[in-house]
C-alpha cells in the first residue's frame, strides 16, 4: 500500500458511509420481512427526516431551546440535550409520515397482487421528492444545513488529538470527527435495539408471525394490522434519526437525497441477507467500504459498478445474502 | 398539416415506441408477478447503443469505403438511397434485438437460479453496472465512439411511423403466439409453482431463461427503434428510475392483459406528456415538478381504485388465446363404474 | 381383484440403499424398494418417518445422500426432477400444489409440455401443426377431467375449488404426464369415506385403463388395506415391515408404532 | 391557428423563437436568467414594433440541463411549433445534441452559453452551418484559468475534479490541463465523480494527500456548492479555480470563499453598456424580497444572443435561415458582454474576466483579453 | 353458549353459506360433517372473524359478536385451529406456542398452561426449539392443537384434526379432544372422518352445499341412512 494514512482515511469516510445505510437498510428488511415489500418510499422518509431537522433547527432553532429556557445551563449539555431533541423531533415527523403512507397507500392494497403495492411504493416515493421539491413545500434546491452543533474533529498522530477550528491537520494524520463517533453510536445502539425487539419480545415474535401468515397471525388474536404499523414505524423512526445525522455529516439537503442512499441501503440489506437484522449491518458496512474505496482508489462514477458487482456475486454464491436462511421449501 | 397535429404525430410516435420497449416487459412480469424486472430497460438501452455506436462507428470506418455507394448529399450513391437506408435499418434493428438477448442470455444464465425476488435485485445490480458501464464506455472501455456519458449524437433518424408501427405489430403477434402455446403456458406455470412445474417435466430454468431472452430481445428492437427516432442517446436517459417506467405501465394496464399494456403505454405517453403541456402554460417554472406530483396521486388513486391494474386479465379482440373447446361437454357416464 | 402384476412382470423401480439426512437428521435411512410393472404398492408409516421424502427423492427434488434410484434399468440419481418426469414418473403433493391462479384446464394442459408434439416456432407461426396438436391434447385433457368429474368446471380457477376437487385436478394433471409410474401422497387427505370409496375405484380404474404402476403413500387404513398389493412400513427413516395388507395389520411392530389397538374399526 | 410550417411564408405576421432553458433541473438559475434576459430583448423589439414588421412570439421550453429533456425541446418546438430559431441550450451537454437536431433541420440555433467546441463542430470538425454561440470557447476559458492559477496564484501543483459525463466540465478540465503543463505547471493529481454524488470525502482525502496548491472544478454551482463546503470542513485551504459555470445568485458564498472563476462579464463592469442593461434589468425583475436581480452572464449573454438574432434578421430582411446565417458570419455586433463576430468556427472573440468569491460577495478581478 | 344464526357468506360471486343456523352449548362437542365444499370451513372462518356475514348474527356467551375482527374473538375466549394447520414455520415450537398466548399477558400463567400443553403432548416438548416449519405433519397437528390452546379458549373450532394424521395419532388427537372437553372447554369440530367426530361428539349438523340437511344427537346422526351412505360409506 502506498500510502497507510490515506488509506485509513477512506476507511473512515467508508465506515461512516456505511453506518448511514445500515439505520435506512434495517427499515427495508423489517418492512420487507413483514409485508414483503419493497417500500421505496423508504428512502424518502430518510429525507424527510434530513428535512424536518433542518427547519427546527434553521427555522425554529429548536436546539438552543435548553439555553434560552433555563438561562445559564451548560452549554455543552444545552447543545445535547438541543440535539437530541431534534432528532427526537425528526424521528417523531418520520413515524407519523411513515404510518400515513402506510394506512393510506398500502394497507389497502395488502391482499392485491405484491406488485400493485410496490408500484405503488414507487409512486409515494415520486410523490414525496417533486412534492417536495415546489417551492412552498421545501424547494427544489440544494439547501444548506445549519447543525444543531459544531463539527468537532480530531486527528490520529502519536495519539489522538483535537483539530483546531479552521486548521488543517497536520500531514499523514487521520481525521475523524465527532460526527463519525455518533452516527456509529447511534447504529449500533439501535442495532443491539432491534435484535432485543425482534428476538425476545412479545411484539417482535408476532411480527415474524405476521410475516410468514396473516391470517393465522390474527386467530392468534394479534392485531395484524397494527403490527404492520408498528414496524414501519420502527422502521421510519430509524430512517429519520439517520437522515438527521446524514444531514449534519453532509450538511446540503434537497428533496431528491434520500434516493441514492436508499436504494443503497436497500441493496445492502439483500447484500446482508433480507429480514437479518445484522445482515443489514454488516451489507450496509460492505456497501460502503466497497464505495469508498473505489472512490478511492479506482474512480468515483466507478463506485456503483463495483458495488453492484459485489452485490451480484454474493448472490450468485449465497442466493439469499449472507445471513440470509436459504430458502426453505418442503416439496 | 398545422402544428398541433404534427405534434399529435410526434406523441403519436413516441407513444408507439414506448408500447414496443413495454410489451418486452410485460412478458416477463406475467413470470415475475411482484418482483421489479428493471434490466429491461438496460437490454433497451444496450439495444439502443448497439445500433448507434453500430451506425456511427461504421459510419466512420466505412465511409472512405462507401463513398462510392453513398455517393455525395449533392448525388446520393446507391446506399443512401431511401431504400437502402431503411433496409439498413431494419436489419440494425433486429441486431439490436439478438444482440440484447444474447447479453442477457448470458447475464441469465448464472443468475436465473436465484429466486425471484433476488432475482428482481440482480437485474437492478445488472442494470446499474451496465448503466455505470455505458457512462464510462468512452473512458474505461474500448468504445470512444459511444462518448460515454455524454451520449452518442448523430445516429440517423430513420425511424418512421410505418417502421415503429410495424415493429409493434411483429412484437404483439409474437408475443400473443407465445402466450397461448404450450410454452407460455409452462412459463406461466413457473412463475405459478417452480417445484410442481419441474414434477410436471418443465425445464424450470430454461423457462426462465427462454422468457428473459425473448423479453430482451423485444426491449433491444424497442431499444434500437427508439434509438433511430430520437437520434442521440445517453445512458442518463435510462437510470433506474426510468427503469420504473415500463413497469408503471404494464401494472397500470393489467399484469395479465396485453390488451392493458398496449392502452395504458399510449395512455401514458399522451397523459404525461400532455400533462407538461398543458401545465407549462399555466405553472411556469414548476410545471415539470407539478407533472411529477399529480402522476403519482393519479398512479395511487388508480391503485387504490384498481388494483389489478385497468385491463385486469381480460384480452380483447385478436389477443386471445384461441378456444379449442368446440362442443359444451354434457355430463359424461362416470367412466370407471365399468372398471369395478 | 387379481391384477396382472405377477412377479415375472418386468421390475419398473428398484431402490437401493437410499438415505437422506437433513443436518444430522437421518429422514430416510437404507431404504429398498421394487415394484414390478402394474403392481400397486402402499408406503405407510407414522407422520415424518420419511415417507415424502422418499417421494421426494424418486423424482429428483431432493439429492440422495447416497443410494441408488433405478427406473426402468436406469439409474435417475442426479437427474433433474424434469427429465424423471420426461422418463415417466409423476406424482401428486401431500399439501396440494396446484397452478392456483390457472384454470382447472391450463393446470391439466402444462404437463402436455414436454409432449406437447409441436415446436415453439409452430407455436408462433400458428401452424397447422399447432392448431391440430393443440386441439388434440385440449381434447385428451377434458377426458381426463371428464374421468375425475372435473369436465364441467374446467374453466374454474383452481384456487377457487374446494380440497377434494383440488386434488382431483392433481391426479388428473400428474396422469396428463403420460407416466408409467405414478406416485400419490395422500390422495384420500380430506376426503369423506364416501368420497374415499370413489377414489379407491378410481385409482384400480386408472391403473388399468393407462397400465401404470402405482406407489402410494395413505394414511387412510381403508384405503391402503383396501386397494394396495403389497405394503411398506417405514419408521424413523427405515423399513420396520413389508408383506399383504392382511400380514401387515397384524404385524405387531407396525400395530405399535402405527396403527394402534383400535385399527380394526377403520378398516 | 399558427402559420409555422415550411420556408419563405413572407406573409407571416408573427416570428417564433424557442427559447431552450433549464427551469428545472440541477442548475435551475441559469435557465431563469437565460429566459429573462432572452424575453427581455424581445419585449424592447416589439416594443419597437418587432422585426421585418413581424411579432416576435418566443416560445419558452425547459430543457433542464440534460440531453434527453433538451432534445425532445428541440424536437417538439421544430416539428411541432415549427420554430425556426433557436436561442439556447445554456448547457454544452444539451446544447450539442439540440444542434445535430436544429443543424440537420435548417434551424437556426444561437446558444447564448454554451462553450464546448463541439457546439458549432461537427464530429470531423467541420463547422456546423446553423450554429452558432454569443461566448467564447472553452480552449481560451481553460488556458485563462491556466494562466491565472500560474500567475497570479503562483500555483505549481494543480488538482482537477471532474465530471467526465458533462462535455463542458470534461472539455475545459483538458484545456486547463493542457495550458497549466504548458506553462510548466504539474497536474498532481485527477478525480472523476458524477453529477449523483453528495459525498466527496475520498476524493477530497486524495486532494489533502497530493497537496495541490490550486484544485481546479470546472463545473456547475451546484456541484460547487456541493464540493467546497466539504473541502471547507475537512480543513482544505487550497484555493480552487473554476469557469463559467459558477455563476450563479445560488452560488454558496460562504462555502466558495476564497475561490476563483473565469466567466464572460462582470455586473460591475463600468462600461455604460453593461450599466444600463444592468439598470433596465434590475427594474424589469425582482427577487424574491422586492430588490432589483442583477443580471448574471446568463442574463447578459441570453439578451445578447436574443438581439444578435433579431438584428441578423433585420439585416438579411427575412427569416430565411440560409441567408439570416449567411449575414450572422459577417456581422458585427455590439452586445453587454462585447463586441461579436464570427471566426470560421461560428465562435466570437470575446475577452473573459476572473472573479473572485471573497467576504460573501463576488468580485471583479481582472479582464484577460485573447 | 355460541349461537349461529342465518349465516350467508359469500366468496365474490359464490355463495358459500346460505343460511345457516346451529348452536353450541356449554362442554358440549358438537361436530359439522359434510362433503368437500360443503362450508365447513367457512362457517368457522366466519365464527373465528376471518370472514364476513352478510345477514344472520352470531351470539356467544349472549353478546352479539357478529363481524367483529378475529383478535377479538379470541380474546373473548374463541380459540380456532385452522384447516391445513398454519404453523407458523420460521418460528420455533416455543415461539409458536407463545403467539397462541399473545392476548395474554401474565408469564407465569402463560408457562403453566405451556406446560399442560406438553402434558397432552409430550412430542412437542422433546422438539421444543425445533422450527415450526420442519416438523412432520403430525407433529405440525399437535403443535397447532397445542398453540390453539394457549389462549385458555373456552371454545375451540376445531378443523379437520386428523387430516393426514397416522392412524394411531388419529386415535391420540380425538382422545385429547375429548380430554380438552372434559377440562371444561366446548368444541366445535369440523370432520371428514366422520365415524370418528361421531363417536365422541354429543351432538351433530350436516353441512350440504351451503346448507344445514341434518342435525340431532351424534346416535341419531350416525344412524341416519341417508348419512350411512353419503358420509359413512356403509
Ligand atoms: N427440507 C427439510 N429440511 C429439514 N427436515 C426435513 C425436510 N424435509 C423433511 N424433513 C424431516 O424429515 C422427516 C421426514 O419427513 P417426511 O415429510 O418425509 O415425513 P412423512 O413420512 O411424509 O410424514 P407425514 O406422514 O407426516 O407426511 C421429518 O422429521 C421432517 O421434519
Ligand atoms: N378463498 C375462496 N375463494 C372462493 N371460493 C372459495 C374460497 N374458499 C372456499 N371457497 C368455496 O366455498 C365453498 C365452501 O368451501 P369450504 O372450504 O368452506 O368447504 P369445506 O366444507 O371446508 O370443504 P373441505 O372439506 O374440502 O375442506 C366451496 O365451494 C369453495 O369452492
Ligand atoms: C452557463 C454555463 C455555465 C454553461 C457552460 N458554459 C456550458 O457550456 O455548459
Ligand atoms: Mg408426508
Ligand atoms: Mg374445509
Amino acid at each position: 500500500m502506498k500510502n497507510p494514512t490515506l488509506f485509513a482515511q477512506i476507511f473512515i469516510s467508508g465506515l461512516q458511509l456505511g453506518f448511514v445505510y445500515a439505520m435506512i437498510a434495517l427499515g427495508y428488511t423489517m418492512v420487507y420481512g413483514i409485508v414483503k415489500l419493497i417500500n421505496f418510499a423508504h428512502g424518502d422518509v430518510f429525507m424527510v427526516g434530513a428535512f424536518a431537522s433542518y427547519y427546527a433547527v434553521a427555522k425554529y432553532r429548536l436546539h438552543q431551546w435548553p439555553a434560552s429556557a433555563f438561562p445559564g445551563i451548560n452549554p455543552t449539555l444545552s447543545v445535547l440535550i438541543g440535539s437530541i431533541t431534534v432528532i427526537l423531533l425528526s424521528m417523531l415527523v418520520c413515524v407519523i409520515l411513515a404510518i400515513t403512507i402506510e394506512r393510506v397507500a398500502y394497507k389497502p392494497l395488502r391482499d392485491a397482487p405484491r406488485i400493485s403495492a410496490l408500484i405503488t411504493a414507487i409512486g409515494v416515493s415520486f410523490f414525496l421528492e417533486f412534492y417536495g421539491a415546489l417551492n412552498f413545500v421545501f424547494s427544489p434546491r440544494f439547501i444548506p444545513y445549519e447543525r444543531p452543533f459544531e463539527v468537532v474533529a480530531w486527528y490520529i498522530k502519536n495519539g489522538i488529538h483535537l483539530v483546531m477550528p479552521g486548521q488543517q491537520a497536520p500531514e499523514n494524520s487521520v481525521t475523524f470527527s465527532n460526527i463519525f463517533l455518533i452516527i456509529i453510536g447511534v447504529s449500533v445502539l439501535i442495532q443491539l435495539f432491534l435484535q432485543y425487539l425482534v428476538r425476545r419480545t412479545k411484539i417482535g415474535i408476532a411480527m415474524r408471525a405476521c410475516s410468514y401468515d396473516r391470517q393465522a397471525a390474527r386467530l392468534m388474536g394479534i392485531d395484524v394490522d397494527r403490527v404492520i404499523s408498528f414496524t414501519f414505524a420502527v422502521g421510519a423512526a430509524f430512517a429519520g434519526a439517520g437522515g438527521v445525522l446524514y444531514a449534519i455529516a453532509y450538511s446540503l439537503i434537497w428533496t431528491q437525497l434520500g434516493i441514492l442512499p436508499g436504494l443503497k441501503a436497500f441493496v445492502a440489506a439483500v447484500l446482508g441477507g433480507i429480514g437479518s437484522i445484522p445482515g443489514a449491518l454488516v451489507g450496509a458496512l460492505i456497501m460502503g467500504q466497497a464505495e469508498a474505496m473505489t472512490m478511492g482508489y479506482i474512480s468515483t462514477p466507478m463506485r456503483d459498478a463495483v458495488a453492484f458487482t459485489i452485490l451480484i456475486i454474493v448472490l450468485l454464491l449465497r442466493p439469499t445474502g449472507i445471513f440470509g436462511e436459504p430458502e426453505k421449501e418442503k416439496a | 398539416m398545422n402544428g398541433d397535429a404534427r405534434g399529435l404525430l410526434v406523441l403519436g410516435l413516441g407513444a408507439l415506441i414506448g408500447t414496443l420497449t413495454l410489451l418486452g416487459i410485460n412478458k416477463w412480469l406475467q413470470r415475475f408477478r411482484g418482483i421489479p424486472v428493471l434490466s429491461s430497460f438496460t437490454l433497451y438501452l444496450i439495444g439502443a447503443l448497439i445500433t448507434g455506436a453500430a451506425a456511427v462507428y461504421l459510419g466512420n470506418q466505412l465511409n472512405p469505403l462507401l463513398t462510392p455507394l453513398l455517393g455525395s448529399v449533392a448525388e446520393p450513391g446507391p446506399l443512401n438511397s431511401p431504400v437502402a437506408q431503411q433496409v439498413i435499418y431494419f436489419l440494425a434493428v433486429i441486431l439490436a434485438g439478438i444482440f440484447a438477448a444474447q447479453i442477457s442470455f448470458l447475464f441469465g444464465l448464472p443468475v436465473l437460479t436465484l429466486g425471484s425476488d433476488y432475482f428482481g435485485i440482480a437485474t437492478l445490480g445488472f442494470t446499474i453496472v451496465v448503466n455505470t458501464l455505458m457512462i464510462n464506455s468512452d473512458t474505461i472501455l474500448p468504445f470512444p465512439e459511444m462518448k460515454g456519458g455524454r451520449g452518442m449524437i448523430g445516429i440517423p433518424k430513420l425511424t418512421t411511423w410505418f417502421s415503429a408501427f410495424f415493429f409493434m405489430m411483429a412484437v404483439i403477434i409474437i408475443m400473443r403466439n407465445l402466450v397461448h402455446s404450450s410454452t407460455g403456458r409452462s412459463i406461466v406455470a413457473v412463475r405459478e409453482d417452480e417445484i410442481a412445474a419441474k414434477a410436471m417435466g418443465i425445464d424450470v430454468a430454461g423457462a426462465k431463461l427462454m422468457s428473459f431472452v425473448v423479453g430482451s430481445f423485444f426491449a433491444g428492437i424497442g431499444g434500437a427503434v427508439y434509438a433511430h427516432y430520437i437520434g442521440f442517446l445517453s445512458p442518463g436517459t435510462f437510470n433506474f428510475l426510468a427503469g420504473f417506467n415500463p413497469l408503471i405501465i404494464v401494472v397500470f394496464g393489467g399484469l395479465g392483459s396485453m390488451t392493458g399494456t398496449i392502452a395504458a403505454s399510449f395512455g401514458w405517453i399522451f397523459f404525461l406528456e400532455g400533462m407538461l403541456r398543458v401545465l407549462l402554460s399555466q405553472m411556469g417554472t414548476e410545471a415539470p415538478t407539478w407533472r411529477f406530483v399529480l402522476y403519482p396521486i393519479t398512479l395511487l388513486l388508480l391503485m387504490l381504485i384498481r388494483p389489478q391494474g385497468l385491463f385486469g386479465s381480460i384480452e380483447w379482440g385478436f389477443l386471445k388465446g384461441p378456444e379449442f373447446i368446440t362442443a359444451p361437454r354434457q355430463q359424461p357416464e362416470p367412466a370407471h363404474k365399468s372398471a369395478i | 381383484m387379481e391384477t396382472s402384476a405377477t412377479s415375472t412382470s418386468p421390475t419398473v423401480l428398484e431402490i437401493r440403499g437410499l438415505t437422506k439426512f437433513f443436518g444430522g437428521l437421518a429422514a430416510v435411512r437404507n431404504f429398498d424398494l421394487t415394484l414390478k410393472h402394474g403392481e400397486l404398492v402402499g408406503l405407510i408409516g407414522p407422520n415424518g418417518a420419511g415417507k415424502t421424502t422418499v417421494f421426494n427423492m424418486i423424482t429428483g427434488l431432493y439429492v440422495p445422500t447416497s443410494g441408488e434410484i433405478f427406473f426402468n434399468g436406469t439409474n435417475i440419481v442426479g437427474l433433474e426432477p424434469h427429465e424423471i418426469t420426461r422418463m415417466g414418473i409423476a406424482r401428486t403433493f401431500q399439501n396440494i400444489r396446484l397452478f392456483p391462479n390457472l384454470t382447472v384446464l391450463d393446470n391439466v394442459r402444462i404437463a402436455y409440455h414436454p409432449h406437447c408434439g409441436y415446436t415453439l416456432s409452430d407455436g408462433l407461426l400458428r401452424t397447422s401443426r399447432f392448431n391440430i396438436k393443440e386441439k388434440e391434447l385440449t381434447e385428451q385433457a377434458l377426458d381426463f377431467l371428464s374421468i375425475f368429474q372435473l369436465d364441467r368446471i374446467y374453466n374454474e380457477t383452481a384456487k377457487n375449488l374446494p380440497y377434494g376437487e383440488q386434488r382431483r385436478v392433481e391426479i388428473a394433471r400428474a396422469l396428463a404426464c403420460n407416466p408409467k409410474l405414478l406416485l400419490l401422497d395422500e390422495p384420500a387427505a380430506g376426503m369423506n369415506p364416501r368420497e374415499i370409496i370413489e377414489l379407491m375405484d378410481l385409482i384400480h380404474f386408472i391403473r388399468e385403463r393407462f397400465n401404470l404402476t402405482i406407489l402410494l403413500i395413505e394414511h387412510q387404513m381403508r384405503v391402503v388395506m383396501g386397494i394396495c398389493e403389497w405394503i411398506t412400513v417405514m419408521d424413523f427413516g427405515q423399513v420396520i415391515a413389508r408383506g399383504t395388507p392382511k400380514e401387515i395389520q397384524e404385524n405387531p411392530l407396525v400395530i405399535e408404532a402405527y396403527l394402534g389397538k383400535g385399527v380394526t374399526h377403520a378398516a | 391557428p399558427s402559420s409555422g410550417g415550411g420556408g419563405g411564408e413572407a406573409q407571416a405576421k408573427e416570428l417564433k423563437v424557442a427559447i431552450l432553458a433549464p427551469l428545472s433541473g440541477p442548475v435551475p438559475t441559469f435557465g431563469v436568467s437565460t429566459r429573462d434576459g432572452a424575453l427581455m430583448a424581445i419585449d424592447e423589439w416589439n416594443a419597437k414594433g418587432g422585426v421585418l414588421g413581424m411579432k416576435i412570439v418566443p416560445i419558452v421550453e425547459d430543457s433542464q440541463c440534460t440531453p434527453d429533456p433538451a432534445v425532445n425541446a428541440a424536437n417538439k418546438v421544430i416539428d411541432q411549433d415549427g420554430v425556426k430559431f433557436i436561442i439556447g441550450e445554456v448547457c454544452s451537454k444539451a446544447s450539442i445534441p439540440v444542434s445535430e437536431i436544429a443543424n440537420a433541420k435548417g434551424v437556426l440555433q444561437i446558444s447564448p452559453t454554451s462553450t464546448n467546441v463541439s457546439v458549432t463542430v461537427d464530429s470531423q470538425g467541420k463547422v456546423k452551418p446553423y450554429i452558432f454561440r454569443a461566448c467564447f470557447i472553452d480552449p481560451f476559458q481553460g488556458q485563462v484559468g491556466a494562466k491565472f492559477a500560474w500567475e497570479k496564484l503562483g500555483a505549481k501543483k494543480a488538482f482537477i475534479m471532474l465530471d467526465q459525463a458533462n462535455d463542458y466540465v470534461k472539455g475545459l478540465a483538458e484545456e486547463f490541463e493542457k495550458a497549466f503543463t504548458a506553462l510548466g505547471g504539474e497536474i498532481v493529481g485527477k478525480a472523476t465523480y458524477t453529477d449523483k454524488d453528495t459525498d466527496f470525502s475520498a476524493i477530497l482525502a486524495q486532494i489533502a494527500d497530493a497537496k495541490p496548491d490550486v484544485v481546479y472544478l470546472p463545473d456547475y454551482y451546484n456541484i460547487v456548492n456541493l464540493v467546497m463546503k466539504q473541502a471547507k470542513e475537512k480543513g482544505i485551504n487550497v484555493p480552487f479555480v473554476g469557469g463559467d459555470g459558477w455563476d450563479s445568485a445560488d452560488l454558496d458564498l460562504a462555502a466558495a470563499d476564497g475561490g476563483f472563476f473565469t466567466n464572460h462579464y462582470s455586473p460591475d463592469d463600468p462600461r455604460p453598456e453593461v450599466q444600463n442593461f444592468r439598470k433596465a434589468y434590475g427594474e424589469k425583475y425582482k427577487d424574491e424580497n422586492g430588490n432589483p436581480k442583477v443580471p448574471d452572464a446568463l442574463a447578459a449573454l441570453a439578451y445578447d444572443a436574443t438581439n444578435l438574432l433579431l438584428e441578423a434578421i433585420n439585416q438579411a430582411g427575412t427569416t430565411d435561415t440560409a441567408k439570416v446565417k449567411d449575414t450572422l458570419e459577417k456581422i458585427k455586433f455590439s452586445g453587454v458582454s462585447g463586441q461579436i463576430t464570427f471566426d470560421a468556427n461560428h465562435n466570437p472573440i470575446k475577452s473573459a474576466v476572473i472573479l473572485a468569491v471573497k467576504d460573501g460577495a463576488v468580485r471583479f478581478e481582472t479582464v484577460v483579453n485573447p | 353458549m355460541l349461537e349461529v344464526h342465518n349465516l350467508n357468506v359469500y366468496y365474490g360471486a359464490i355463495h358459500a353459506l346460505q343460511g345457516i343456523s346451529f348452536h353450541v352449548e356449554e362442554g358440549e362437542i358438537v361436530t359439522l360433517i359434510g362433503a368437500n365444499g360443503a362450508g365447513k370451513s367457512t362457517t368457522l372462518r366466519t365464527i373465528s372473524g376471518l370472514l364476513r356475514t352478510r345477514t344472520g348474527y352470531i351470539r356467544y356467551k349472549g353478546r352479539d359478536i357478529t363481524n367483529t375482527p378475529a383478535q377479538e374473538i379470541v380474546k373473548m375466549g374463541i380459540s380456532h385451529v385452522p384447516e391445513g394447520r398454519k404453523i407458523f414455520a420460521p418460528l420455533t415450537v416455543r415461539e409458536n406456542l407463545l403467539m397462541g398466548a399473545y392476548t395474554r399477558n401474565d408469564p407465569n400463567e402463560i408457562q403453566r398452561t405451556m406446560e399442560r400443553v406438553f402434558a397432552s403432548f409430550p412430542r412437542l416438548k422433546e422438539r421444543i426449539n425445533q422450527l415450526g416449519g420442519t416438523l412432520s405433519g403430525g407433529e405440525q397437528q399437535m403443535l397447532a392443537m397445542g398453540r390453539g390452546l394457549m389462549s385458555r379458549p373456552t371454545l375451540l373450532l376445531l378443523d379437520e384434526p386428523s387430516m393426514g394424521l397416522s392412524p394411531i395419532l388419529v386415535e391420540e388427537i380425538f382422545r385429547i379432544i375429548q380430554e380438552i372437553n372434559q377440562q371444561g372447554t366446548s368444541i366445535l369440530l369440523v370432520e371428514q372422518n366422520a365415524h370418528m367426530a361421531l363417536s365422541i361428539a354429543h351432538r351433530a349438523y350436516v353441512l350440504e352445499t351451503g346448507r344445514i340437511v341434518l342435525s340431532g344427537t351424534a346416535k341419531e346422526v350416525a344412524e341416519n341412512p341417508m348419512v350411512k351412505a353419503a358420509y359413512l360409506g356403509v
